[in-house]
């Protein structure tokens, strides 16, 4: 199978959604002739047309809310945010609509639509170019919300989300765009929406995370494994909502001993609602407190890069938070 | 709408393509509609119902525009004072009061949302939402999907001069007239938006407001319906014919508070409202069909009583029908056959 | 002590705060000659003229971004979100811009500016008149968030809030407007903000929350005590942030049992929040585990009465989950 | 700007109430933004710094604009390539230099935004974010707490075409427009909004949007500075007296890539850039002053020497200056001092 970049996953997905589908097209800023601010649209425009791969004017409502309106009329458009950070001006479109329209129209209209948005620091952006604003989203009921971290997930994660009958929110990170690369099988295949994947098997404590931050984990956990003897079980949650609550249960009673990790800000992230089902189904089963380890409540990551060090979580950071909770 | 000779008058709906059936269903349903928002009120009023929003006087407008639309392609996303304009294009009488009961048979949402909330796949009416202007960007989507596909289908939006002054409507008329779709933006402006008058609303004219984003932008006078009928038709035949938006803003009045909630003696006079009262196009539209010929006292009274038949069965049917199960309410937040694969 | 009504506390504080401080003003659709649509800012234009009870356009973006733009100027604005439904357009601007004006300027700006927007159903304004949104802005750090139950609480916690020399959420109930009513005593005081509240000591279970389920919590308490000897401890939370940890964990320790109620839907809640807190903090003292009793996760409340009732929370739906905590 | 005689050229500056000096400042603060930036595209292609935004051609309309305003009085809203207009109104070149490197001395963000984010309470700079066209608001804001307190300034706020399709622009322009307050819109139209050209952002002109918000909408070319000089000392007044908002479009074209991180050659082509380049109104600035007998040979030399005297030392100092500690990154989400009752 060949080894490609986590970009070209997301492309790939794209294209060859496109290809099979008609109804399927991409809009956003810079989507079209320069093919995405990170290039993630490549090629998309000459292939398919200027219809199929618009570049829209700089507004990200009408971006979120011309695709919402495309989508009931049958289409299934893939709406790109440039960045997560400037997706509340869509905020209204993505949650009072789109989550909304199947709902409130108990089940005659659907809104099948994606929307993409790149996460995550770590590549000097600063305040505005580095947010994970997932928690903003998460807890919105109608909407899914999916997160890959690996090539292989991100490609059949799009292609699933592309394919569902609702709006998902699809967030990409950016730091993995290019540093993350693994085997990818050509055409079509799916990572069906709501299931968690176990990254690595291990009987000393479990790391529940999604995106760029489980590859820090994988590798503090082979340090850990190698110089500790202790074994990590990782796993990725992939999608954010609807959440795998049987996959975190299992994973979590595994070793009885839980670290939740995200790069998005600890209070009221994910975790939070993660910690809050061990809580409430494992009580009993648990061995150790449920840790987390996030982004600091700060609101956003400075882009000096003391700040930005200071935000970012690291395989030394997780190391650290593991080994701890691996000696409680 | 003048009053002028009989023979001009027959060159008016003729000379914009109607026929006399049609000029008289066009009077026909804007009564229908009238009746129905006064039932509404009734209804409220004594308790059977929580809530109603009115449409009274703009009915006349809305039902001409509804006539200018083609029912079969065009897509529909009415605001909520609509009702004149859901009439025309299909809804029922007996939908539209299940929508205000509240019960499971409601077309809209099942009961789910507010009554006057319109969505009707069927007729080609997007599901809307309470936060206003969201539909603006809905309908461009809407003409954007008939573009891809090659199909001859128009959206038409409707909203209030309020609501014209949210950033989605910026948003989306910019979009589509950038590309150039078959999308009709109509301004229902009736003076105020809950009690803020339309000088605190605006300094400028919605109607202008096109010429920013590069298309036609009309103001109309909605005590006229055929001149209301005619720019929509002008309209339509530019969208079909790939020449884009146009922006239309009728001019009217809210002759009701702002809804069954509201008492608008707070923000302005009596005399106010009955001055524009005075200048309901319904029996204008009424003495114009009886000038004609089209129109009579036996015909007027037989639509009263038909309407009003059709009222008591509806509103008889609606009270008695059946909420929505509580178990039904927990359906459908995601598809419910959602596969890994489609 | 005077007897008044929680609406009647929000209106006093303003009015009293803009006789005192001529820079504290409030804007907002209808809140000018109509005194709002609920009335909590009547008679504010006729005292204070057409200049400080400011009838604004229909665009919350503006109202929220002419707000902070005012307060960076030094006013002390009041904003008001006809219902926290419609606070969405204004999501950018809270999110984006209220909340790091102080963070990225390096402590150069900052944006003293209060947002009220009533939360809450139970008023059959079915799925658009009735949400919590209070979780989409929980855990976006620079924001405070406050969500009275009392008319005691809404007085002096909107006094806090404009005084703030940050911006703060303050969420009302708009179910507590008339049902609620308190001693309040005339004039200037303050409720400190961060700060939960102990309404009810008790042994056995502990009940936190905050905002109009209290009420059914405290009836439900009466009834438990009453017919079963259940002693419920409850802490009303009154910020939801920065959540008052010390607060929190003292209340949770205090049964060892804890339920966790709030009308918002429950997953992505503050709810999780809390039950993450306590789990790290106290895992050991918990004789049960965290259970949280929350709004159904479907996208907003039905309008039809029997939607209605499926989704509000009610004196029996808090018995009931109170008296299983007990008997765990 | 065109070449005339010189009685002309000397009523130009004369005309419009500029000394000679402040033609000369004008000049010398133009020839000080395009140094500065050719500075900054330097260190970061030398790896200096991670990024820098240009705003090469357009200093000449940002300087005459901030020469226009009240530097004690008014309030200052600019967008990220506004070096000419944030130098006029007294930030330093060590203060731009100490924000390119992200340094804890810089006084807009002490290094935690990116650079060209402008704000500095002392220079009356509202402090700035990345998501365009949210400050369009807030300067309606600052012109509203003028109003109240009854203070004479202005708020100017600036922005790109492609920004000026947000929602934002929108409500902040009609809110002002109601109201009536002292603000100045500003769209330095440059023709792109990163890739995309002017034609996919709007059919519309962006200065014609003001009919519709009831004030007057001005284009402007930004080749002439002062004739931009002139458009804005007339919104100044008229915002003075009460009469309300003005948006001034400011024609001009974007000679660099977006930004450091952009590659513009993958969405348009040299010829198209080189010709605009050639428009530059720096060099037909200097001509006019040297046409006057206001400049010389001698005094640019001199000029420039000290530019790059002031740039060097700027870059000196910048580059070794500490980052803000890591410690002091979790500072000021709240007020440090927030007492319960202030
Ligand atoms: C985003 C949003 N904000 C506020 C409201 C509350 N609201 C409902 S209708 C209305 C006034 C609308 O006025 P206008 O657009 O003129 O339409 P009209 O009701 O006059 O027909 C308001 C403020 C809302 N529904 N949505
Ligand atoms: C809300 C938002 N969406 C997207 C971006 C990314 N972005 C930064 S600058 C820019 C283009 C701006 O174009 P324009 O307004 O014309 O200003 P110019 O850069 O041409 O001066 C874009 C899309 C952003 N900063 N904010
Ligand atoms: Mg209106
Ligand atoms: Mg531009």
């Amino acid at each position: 199978m060949p080894v490609i970049e986590y970009i070209d996953a997301i492309r790939l997905a794209m294209k060859e959604e496109m290809e099979r589908d008609d109804s399927v097209f991409v809009l956003g800023e810079d989507v079209g002739l320069k093919g995405g601010v990170f290039g993630t649209t490549k090629g998309l425009q000459q292939q398919f047309g200027e219809d199929r791969a618009i570049d829209t004017p700089l507004a990200e409502s009408a971006i979120a809310g011309v695709a919402i309106g495309a989508a009931m009329a049958g289409m299934r458009p893939i709406a790109e945010m440039q960045y997560s950070d400037f997706m509340f001006p869509a905020a209204n479109q993505i949650i009072s609509e789109a989550a909304k329209i199947r709902y409130r129209s108990n089940n005659d209209w659907s809104c099948p639509v994606v929307i993409r948005a790149p996460i995550g620091g770590g590549v000097f952006g600063g305040l505005y170019h580095s947010q994970c604003t997932e928690s903003v989203f998460f807890g919105t009921p109608g909407l899914k919300i999916v997160a890959p971290a690996t090539a292989y997930d991100a490609k059949g994660l799009l292609i699933s989300a592309i394919r569902d009958p609702d709006p998902v929110i699809f967030f990409e990170n950016k730091k993995c765009y290019r540093l993350v690369s693994d085997e990818v099988p050509e055409g079509e295949y799916t990572v069906p929406i709501g299931k968690a994947n176990v990254l690595r098997e291990g009987t000393d404590i479990t790391v529940i995370s999604y995106s760029m931050p489980l590859h820090f984990a994988m590798q503090a956990a082979e340090e850990l494994s190698r110089e500790e003897g202790i074994e990590a079980h990782i796993l990725d949650l992939r999608t954010i909502q609807p959440l795998d609550r049987e996959g975190i249960l299992e994973a979590a009673a595994r070793t009885g001993k839980v670290l939740i990790v995200h790069e998005d800000n600890k209070t009221g992230g994910i975790g939070g609602e993660v910690a809050a089902i061990i809580a409430e189904e494992l009580l009993y089963d648990l061995d150790a407190p449920i840790r987390r380890l996030c982004g600091p409540d700060v609101p956003a990551m400075p882009y000096n890069p003391v700040g930005e060090k200071m935000f970012m979580l690291n395989k030394e950071k997780l190391k650290a938070a593991m080994l701890e909770l691996a000696r409680y | 709408m003048s009053q002028k000779g009989s023979v001009d008058q027959q060159a008016r709906h003729a000379a914009l393509g109607l026929t006399d059936e049609q000029a008289v269903a066009m009077y026909e349903t804007m009564m229908l509609a009238r009746r129905f928002d006064e039932r509404g009120q009734v209804l409220q009023r004594s308790g059977k119902v929580n809530f109603h929003i009115s449409g009274i006087t703009q009915e006349p407008s809305q039902v001409a525009m509804g006539f200018a639309m083609n029912r079969e392609k065009d897509w529909f996303l009415p605001y909520y004072r609509d009702y004149g304009l859901v009439l025309t294009i299909g809804m029922t009488v007996k939908e539209l009061m299940l929508a205000l009961f509240g019960k499971g048979e409601d077309p809209n949402s099942a009961g789910r949302q507010m009554s006057a909330h319109f969505g009707c796949r069927r007729l080609r009416i997007a599901t809307s939402s309470s936060p206003v202007t969201t539909q603006v960007p809905h309908a461009v989507g809407f003409a954007l999907a008939s573009k891809l596909r090659g199909e001859d289908g128009v959206a038409i939006v409707s909203f209030g001069e309020g609501s014209s002054n949210q950033g989605d409507f910026h948003e989306g008329c910019n979009f589509a007239g950038v590309q150039k779709l078959p999308v009709i933006f109509v301004c229902e402006n009736n003076g105020y938006a809950i009690s803020v008058p339309l000088s605190k609303q605006t300094a400028g004219r919605i109607s202008d407001r096109a010429l920013g984003y590069g298309f036609p932008g009309i103001r109309v006078d909605g005590h006229d319906p055929f001149e209301v009928y005619r720019v929509f038709r002008e309209a339509h035949e530019r969208a079909l014919a790939g020449e884009g938006p146009t922006l239309i803003e009728i001019m009217t009045y809210r002759v009701t508070p702002h809804s069954t909630s509201d008492n608008d003696m707070a923000y302005r006079t009596k005399e106010e409202v009955d001055e524009n009262r005075g200048k309901d196009a319904l029996p204008v539209f009424r003495a114009y069909l009886e000038n004609l010929g089209l129109w009579s006292e036996e015909r007027e009274q037989a639509l009263q009583q038909r309407i009003r038949k059709e009222l008591d069965e509806a509103t008889a049917y609606a009270e008695q029908a059946p909420y929505q199960a509580a178990e039904d309410a927990f359906r459908y937040v995601y598809a419910e056959d959602n596969g890994e694969v489609r």
